[in-house]
């Protein structure tokens, strides 16, 4: 854990606490932010450096089986982008995808110390769990894939409520997830079962089943609250990308009805149609986000900023997926899980000069700087579907400098710009203050991380410091000290230690009896052992159950294999 | 004269089992000196179950003893041999930039070994 | 036999990369053998049968009996000293020994590769360069009802691969099994797998490419010249039926064995049969699966995959991952002569691999890991006795499908694991070097702050 | 200056900066590049009626041609730069284009300036077209019912002078004829030149504008037309009784220059009085080709 | 830049010396140049560790010695010109853009892959994947020249997009595989399934072939970009037969599995032709 660290002198952030700028010292110990060290401890002079706990990814695609599938399938891309090894630390490559050691690295060179990989089916659990071993520095969890599937349809068709409430803990705990995630809820199911259909609102018939994307969705936000999870349901709404879907969002968040729910790179959710044309354009309707938002505390999101340049649309909503390819071209990868979910990834470029590509990139912004409270609309980019997380920097710059937003709207198709209200926006700029919220202190709120994204006494020692710089994209992009959990990784921009982090889960309590309910569905649709499905401890090595607010699960379900 | 045939390598069941013993082991050995012939271009080369008979690439030569099987299951012309250390000698090393160098399908040379000439 | 008897349910059998996880093993405890395993297949009892513990050196250094720590200290010193060492095998050990042997790679500055390269590599080539539709084989069970088994002969090689997976069982949209499915077999000749199937479909050796090609015209609409039947053995009258069942079917399935991959056309062979699923999604869905062989050999392909960002053939001389087939893959680095050490790990090139590659493995030091003795051992310099991993060994392997499942030993064993073997020869090769060998040449470029833009 | 008896006036021809382009068309046979060729370089004697003036520069060999093939060397020039490129799109696609067996290369591969010429007209493949890089340079392939039609992209334009003259003024009507002719077939083996007027010879000389008519830009050169010697401010010395004119248009100032001293120095002939040139008092063309200049072998042009 | 390198000591395991490139020689002199580094299988040395360096004086710079394990050699080059007195390995003159490479023997596998421009010529042997793409990249060569007078081996040319590969003997299989635009010529005899997959491009063989199904065979004519072609070509010393440059060739048009806009053309043997 380190030894006694006191870094004095620098301007701290930390909106958790009401800090805005303050200079003050921060004291570490044993991992921990603590009151005080004693005068012998290490010193870190951070005369002119800001510090800022470190940054928290609420939603990204780092680790499991879609990603290594997008990694695989993209060598061009990591030939020019290495991650050279040091003495101390692995080598890697990197691309929009990077191998997991270039993936920790690279977030911490960032400032970031925790990062949530945003999709699993619970069958990829256990890959997902190999892979966060081998991602270093940075503490991580997954959010698993439940709204397509279908055994939990089958409990709710039959109105079973309370054992659909008592599976959807089992599942959380046994595959060692962060959270419930819905992705396109119903799409999957007429994918896979019906010719490659796909949902096109929510009140569709979800292939043979007796339900709809509504109650799909509905029971999930109201099973989530019951269960106290310090994260809601992650929503990847119907229809994405799709020209109008700003109507299947805004009901779509309705049905939370003030329940907690957070809505997932809702960029992508926010295009409206031109009136009167069955085929027209998107145009942007992140007004009515942004005020719908804005006016409901019980829901909070990510924007999913698009990026321009090269990205990877990696994706559970397989029928995007086939849609970009038929866009885009190109190589195109497919992958059903068995019961549970789809997959789709497509390698794509964001170009400024194709109207749909500037028109999303602008409402990425207009989201950004429609929001009222950035502690409910927080910094993403879908990394790698927006862009990958090496252009975060370049996205603050764009919050936080009115002057270099203006100049890089120039630069893009004017047509789609005319379709937002990007152009009226140009008195919005984020302070460091405002950064530090929507980047750090934000998502750990969102998430339920009590002791990250702030530097109060008890919180976890992550922490960053970055030398200040007019161009905020340069002084993001590297900061000159990063520390986790109190051990100084990186010092003078270079490695100067290896560090492992955390795998962060949940494990609800639920009634044992439900696996009797689950393992007959086992036998008969799925093509492993019930008794092999569960992943045992041994796959978190280092880890945290962070509690809900209902009793947590006693232990390891009696399933588990346990070597 | 030796006659040209299409020499296709592959995996058995009893390949699998015979290794898991041990490669080492006769049956293993076995296994993968037999190799797998059309009755007919048996008849015609005048080999019977268990003659031998020479195969030739470019690469290198290996004796093995032949095992008819009926023309719809194995057409005329095509050889199946086991995987194993006498199909190696057989293969050519140059894997045209794909890491995986041809063991079906190869143009082999196809010889009756005379009895005597045998170990 | 003794008395001392027990069950473990569940077990996984890691033969071949069907990895059935239903084994339900008797073992002796006394006698450290396995006396049933039930639901295994003809191969998997004879894995279960034959992975006893046998009486062999813990190493054996130049042919003479050694322990474990001496053969570390010889493999380590070899290693560290070499120019280009050449790391293969991996596919028949554990995902926890597969990651320790690519961290030793990169510490080396070596290259490592997996039996991949001469098995299903050409298909992931393949998948590099077009993609790939693909499912987890629960879903094959659910609802294929069509399957094509194309260059493969699962009967013998992937026994259960009908029976558990693809052709017999029931599944949630297949409620009567066989009869619910349609199930067509291509192969160059009549096999143990034919009876299977409803269409078997004779190709003519070495035309499965335009087989392929001529398949991908039909399903886009284009005309085939009637003399498909002249090349290949196969009339254009049958080809049509295969395209029009094919876009009528539900959910179509291909799975695909090394008829193509070993063959002439390699690579494009496999990419014409993953572009012809990916086409048939524009009428409906279909998926194709490489039909893998060894036990973990799909987690050797994710393993380096997460690791470096490519699959296989991996080099690190240059202090970062660079991937090219031909260049770094082991047959080639072998047959030129390029290695100066190998360290080969649960595989036996010197009985499979082409001539000039096994004169090679002759000419330098080669450290060996291997539950058995083997040809490749046997020419070893430091050849090391280690447990079998599923039998006495845990740890994560990952079945044909990307599924990856936890193993239950049977009974231990004597003889350390593969990972602990490989992470005592890292851990000194790191006191040797001081630490990761610090990179020989410098980056193509720096890496980009915004790799995007 | 008397050059075998004839006087060669102390005067200049004046000309003009315009823009040419330099097209090699080659066919199976030197007929069907010829047929091409004066097809292509029809009706474009002045640009005051036809907006390009073009002529055949050469016949060229096989082994001068880029595809081997017996080939016409064309120059078409224009006022503008903004012309050319219209003029050329227009007859290579109506004449090259439609003709047997023939291609159409660019003869100015080095120029800058380039003009899309197979560019526009690929769109006459409707799609069925294809590019071909040989060497630098970029070729379109248009399917046509023969075949396939092959030409270059892009075509090089250079400033190219245009008006350079001589006027032969003899004793009678033959004389001036043979004169012409033999100057013309002189210049014919010159490069850089074209004479676009029928024959390369040019009865009618105008002058600037009208003494009548005021829309009329050029009417006739009465100064010189012999039948109007009585009634105008004539400019014909005695006994001159019918005068031609040779134009030539080239690539640039020295090429007029040497064509005008062979073509000159040829039409000194018997009943050929003397020789003079047009100019509009060297304030309109920045070109002055000084006649005994040329014939003294010095600089022409100041 | 006039330099003259002797290959004095054979590198037993790979040697990759992009070192070797007019641009990173400029302006050194001998000794400043055997200081250069190479890597040499996971270790660095200097150039002069396998080479003795001395002066040249035309401009150029020169190889000499069996270069077969040395990787790289023009690797990205932008202009001068190297000739190679021997053999060269794998890479020779990858992702170049300019300039020109001459070997006087043998190169390895990858000639040119993803060049850009200038020109490579290679009076022996190349391996496979001349003017490739590399793995998982979909375009291969997009500018310049490759020349190679012997055979090569497969996928010449996958995934070119622009310029120009002749070949004076045999190519490989899949000469052409994946070709987007391009011209590929091959004097002698084509291997299997030529130009699968071609969008569009030209692929010509002065030898009959057999094509795949989803080609169809379209005329037979004397296409006039293939006379400038190959004129262009017998300049640059291929071995261009006259009856080549007149020949009238088949027609075939494909792929018909992608776009279908290409060709392969194969001069008509045909009695009369």
């Amino acid at each position: 854990m380190g030894s006694p660290l006191r870094i004095v002198n620098g301007r701290v952030y930390d909106p958790a606490n009401g800090v805005n700028g303050v200079v003050r010292d921060v004291c570490v110990r044993d991992g921990k932010i603590v009151d005080d060290v004693p005068p012998d401890a290490k010193r870190i002079d951070a005369t002119g450096l800001v510090v800022m706990p470190g940054g928290v990814d609420i939603h990204c695609h780092i680790a499991g089986p879609k990603v290594n599938l997008a990694r695989k399938v993209q060598p061009e891309t990591h030939r020019d982008d290495v991650q050279l090894r040091t003495r101390v630390t692995r080598s890697g490559t990197g691309g929009t995808v990077p191998s997991t050691f270039a993936t920790g690295y690279r977030y911490a060179t960032l400032g970031y110390t925790t990062a949530m990989e945003a999709a699993v089916p619970p069958l990829g659990a256990r890959h997902t769990l190999e892979e966060f071993h081998d991602t270093p520095v940075i503490d991580k969890g997954f959010f698993v894939l439940v709204g397509n599937n279908l055994l939990l349809y089958r409990l709710l068709q039959e109105g079973r409520l309370e054992e659909f409430r008592h599976a959807l803990a089992w599942w959380l705990t046994v595959t060692k997830a962060y959270a419930p995630k819905l992705v396109n809820p119903g799409g999957d199911e007429m994918w896979k079962g019906q010719r490659n259909a796909n949902i096109t609102a929510l009140d569709d018939k979800i292939g043979a089943f007796d339900l709809t994307p509504r109650r799909v969705i509905a029971a999930f936000i109201e099973a989530a609250n019951a269960l106290g999870l310090p994260h809601p349901v992650h929503i990847h709404c119907n229809n994405l990308g799709h020209t109008g879907n700003v109507e299947t969002t805004l009901e779509t968040m309705r049905l939370a009805e003030g329940r907690r729910a957070h809505m997932a790179h809702i960029q992508f959710h926010s295009y409206g149609a031109v009136a009167g044309k069955s085929r027209s354009n998107p145009t942007s309707r992140a007004r009515d986000i942004a005020e719908y938002v804005n006016t409901h505390p019980n829901i909070s999101a990510d924007v999913g900023a698009v990026m321009f340049g090269h990205s990877t649309s990696m994706t559970a909503d397989a029928p995007l997926a086939y849609m970009l390819y038929r866009i885009a071209g190109g190589k195109w990868v497919n992958a059903d899980t068995e019961n549970e979910s789809g997959c789709g990834i497509v390698p794509f470029t964001y170009q400024d000069q194709v109207y749909t590509n500037a028109l999303q990139w602008a409402i990425g912004l207009e989201l950004f700087l429609l929001s009222e409270d950035p502690w409910r609309m927080v910094f993403s980019t879908d990394h790698p579907n927006g862009g990958s997380f090496m252009t975060y920097p370049r996205l603050i710059r764009l919050l936080m400098d009115s002057e270099f937003r203006k100049q890089q709207m120039a630069q893009v198709n004017q047509k789609a710009l005319d379709h937002t209200s990007l152009r009226d926006l140009q008195g919005r700029e984020y302070s460091l203050y405002e950064i530090a919220i929507i980047t750090r202190a934000g998502p750990a709120r969102l998430l339920g991380l009590t002791a990250k994204g702030h530097l109060g006494v008890g919180a976890d020692a992550d922490i960053t410091l970055y030398e200040e710089d007019d161009d905020k994209e340069k002084m993001f992009a590297a900061p000159r000290y990063v520390i986790k959990d109190g051990e100084l990784i990186v010092e003078d921009h270079e490695f100067r230690d290896d560090h492992g982090g955390r795998v962060l889960h949940v494990a609800p309590a639920y009634d044992a009896k439900i696996e009797q309910v689950i393992e007959p569905f086992f036998e008969d649709y799925y093509t492993i052992r019930f008794a092999n499905y569960a992943v045992d401890d041994r796959y978190l090595s280092h880890h945290q159950v962070i509690p809900t607010a209902a009793p947590a699960a006693a232990a390891t379900p009696a399933g588990a294999a346990r070597p | 004269m030796p006659e040209m045939m299409t020499l296709i390598g592959g995996r058995t069941s009893k390949q699998g089992t015979s290794l898991t013993h041990g490669k080492l082991d006769g049956e293993y050995l076995e296994v993968t000196s037999t190799v797998e012939m059309n009755v007919e271009d048996m008849a015609r080369l005048g080999l019977k179950n268990g003659s031998r008979v020479k195969l030739r690439t470019p690469e290198g030569e290996a004796v093995l003893k032949c095992k008819g099987r009926e023309t719809k299951d194995l057409p005329r012309g095509i050889l199946f041999l086991a995987y194993g250390p006498l199909s190696s000698q057989l293969m050519a090393g140059d894997t045209a930039g794909t890491g995986m160098p041809i063991s079906k399908n190869l143009d082999v040379e196809v010889e009756p070994v005379p009895d005597q000439a045998g170990p | 036999m003794s008395d001392n008897l027990k069950v473990v349910e569940n077990a996984t059998c890691t033969f071949c990369g069907c990895v059935c996880d239903d084994m339900n093993l008797t073992v002796d405890v006394d006698e450290h053998r396995i006396t049933k395993a039930e639901n295994a297949c003809i191969l998997g009892k004879a894995w279960f049968r034959e992975h006893g513990i046998e009486q062999r050196p813990f190493a054996l250094i130049d042919g003479h009996e050694a322990t474990t720590e001496a053969g570390v200290e010889e493999a380590a010193q070899i290693l560290a000293r070499a120019r280009f060492p050449m790391i293969y095998g991996l596919s028949d050990t554990t995902c926890e020994a597969q990651r320790v042997a690519v961290g030793l790679a990169d510490m080396l500055g070596g290259t490592i590769d997996t039996t991949t390269s001469v098995c299903h590599g050409p298909s992931g080539i393949a998948f590099q360069g077009v993609g790939e539709s693909t499912a987890s084989l629960g879903e094959l069970k659910n609802r294929a009802d069509m399957i094509v088994f194309w260059g493969g002969n699962p009967a013998e090689a992937h026994p259960r691969l009908f029976s558990r997976y693809a052709v017999t069982p029931k599944g949630m949209y297949i409620p009567n099994g066989r009869k619910d499915r349609t199930i067509v077999l291509v192969d160059v000749r009549r096999t143990a797998s034919t009876p299977a199937a409803d269409i078997f479909v004779q190709v003519k050796p070495r035309s499965d490419f335009e087989v392929l090609w001529a398949l991908r015209a039909l399903v886009k609409g284009r005309k085939v010249d009637p003399s498909i039947e002249r090349r290949t053995g196969v009339s254009l009258a049958v080809l049509e039926d295969l395209v029009a069942r094919m876009k009528r079917c539900n959910y179509g399935a291909f799975l695909f064995g090394m008829g193509l991959t070993m063959n002439r056309g390699r690579h494009f062979n496999s990419a014409a049969l993953l572009a012809l699923a990916t086409d048939l999604n524009q009428f409906t869905h279909w998926v194709a699966k490489p039909v893998r062989g060894h036990g973990n050999v799909t987690g050797a392909d994710n393993v380096v995959s997460w690791q470096t960002g490519f699959p296989f053939g991996v080099n690190f001389s240059r202090g970062y991952p660079r991937f090219n087939p031909g260049e770094f893959t082991t047959v080639d680095v072998l047959a030129r002569g390029d290695a100066d050490a190998a360290l080969i790990i649960a595989s036996d090139p010197a009985s499979n691999f082409p001539k000039p590659a096994i004169e090679h493995l002759k000419r330098i030091p080669v450290i060996v890991l291997d539950p058995k003795a083997t040809l490749t051992s046997r020419l070893a310099r430091v050849a090391f006795t280690t447990a079998t991993y599923g039998i006495n060994v845990t740890g994560t392997v990952y079945r044909m499908d990307d599924v990856a499942l936890t193993l239950r030993p049977a009974f231990p064993s004597p003889y350390p694991s593969d990972e602990q073997v490989l992470t005592a020869i890292r851990d000194r090769v790191r006191v040797l070097l001081g630490g990761n060998r610090l990179p020989a040449g410098a980056a193509p470029i720096a890496p980009a702050v915004a790799a995007a833009s | 200056m008397i050059v075998r008896g004839v006087l060669i006036e102390d005067t200049f021809a004046e000309a003009f900066t315009m823009r040419v382009a330099r097209l090699i068309i080659t066919g199976r046979t030197p007929r069907w590049a010829r047929e091409a060729a004066l097809k292509l370089t029809g009706f474009a004697t002045s640009v005051i009626g036809c907006k390009c003036e073009a002529g055949i520069e050469r016949e060229l060999a096989e082994r001068d041609t880029p595809d081997g093939r017996p080939g016409v060397s064309v120059l078409l020039l224009t006022m503008d730069k903004e012309s050319l490129p219209q003029r050329l799109i227009e007859r290579v696609g109506q004449t090259v284009l439609t003709c047997p067996t023939t291609a159409c290369f660019d003869g100015l591969p080095q120029a800058p300036d380039r003009l899309p010429v197979g560019k526009a007209l690929r769109a006459f493949g409707d799609g069925f077209q294809a590019s071909k890089v040989v060497g630098e340079r970029r070729y379109w392939r248009l399917p046509v019912m023969e075949g396939e039609f092959l030409v270059e992209e892009t075509f090089g334009m250079q400033k190219g002078v245009g008006g350079g003259n001589f006027l032969i003024l003899a004793e009678d009507a033959d004389a001036a004829l043979e004169a012409a002719e033999a100057a013309v077939a002189t210049i014919a083996d010159q490069p850089g030149v074209i004479l676009p007027f029928p024959g390369g010879v040019v009865r009618s000389g105008s002058k600037v504008g009208s003494k009548r008519y005021k829309r009329m830009i050029a009417t006739t050169n009465d100064a010189y037309s012999p039948t109007l010697r009585a009634v105008t401010e004539s400019q014909l010395p005695d006994g001159v009784n019918s005068v031609l004119e040779i134009v030539l248009d080239g690539v640039d100032g020295p090429a007029i220059e040497s064509a005008m001293r062979v073509g000159i120095d040829a039409a000194c002939r018997p009943g050929v009085k003397a020789i003079t040139a047009g100019n509009y008092g060297g304030k309109l063309g920045p070109h002055h080709f000084h006649l005994r200049r040329i014939m003294n072998g010095g600089p022409a042009t100041a | 830049m006039s330099l003259a390198l002797t290959l004095h000591t054979v590198p037993t395991v790979p040697l990759e010396a992009e070192v070797l490139s007019p641009a990173r020689l400029a302006g050194l002199s001998a000794p400043e140049a055997a200081k250069l580094t190479v890597v040499y299988g996971n270790q660095r040395a200097d150039l002069g560790d396998f080479f003795k360096v001395g002066k040249g004086a035309d401009g150029e710079l020169h190889l000499t010695g069996d270069l077969a394990r040395v990787k790289r050699v023009g690797m990205g080059m932008a202009e001068g010109r190297i000739v190679v007195h021997g053999s060269a390995g794998m890479h020779l003159g990858t992702g170049m853009t300019g300039g020109e490479i001459v070997v006087e023997g043998d190169a390895g596998d990858w000639v040119g892959s993803e060049m850009t421009g200038g020109r490579i010529t290679v009076k022996g042997n190349a391996g496979h994947m001349v003017g490739s793409a590399t793995r998982g990249s979909a375009v291969g060569v997009r500018g310049g020249e490759i020349l190679i007078f012997g055979n090569v081996g497969n996928e010449a040319g996958s995934g070119m997009r622009r310029g120009l590969i002749a070949i004076g003997g045999d190519s490989g299989d899949f000469a052409g595989v994946n070709m987007l635009a391009g011209t590929i010529v091959v004097l002698g005899r084509l291997g299997w399934r030529t130009g699968a997959g071609m969008a569009r491009g030209s692929i010509i063989s002065m030898h009959p072939a057999e094509l795949l199904p989803t080609f169809a065979y379209a005329c037979t004519y004397s296409p006039l970009f293939l006379r400038l072609c190959l004129l262009h070509l017998g300049r640059l010393g291929l071995p261009v037969a006259r009856s080549q440059v007149e020949g009238r060739y088949q027609r075939w048009c494909g792929d018909a599995v992608e776009l279908n806009r290409g060709e392969v053309l194969l001069l008509d043997s045909a009695p009369g032709a």
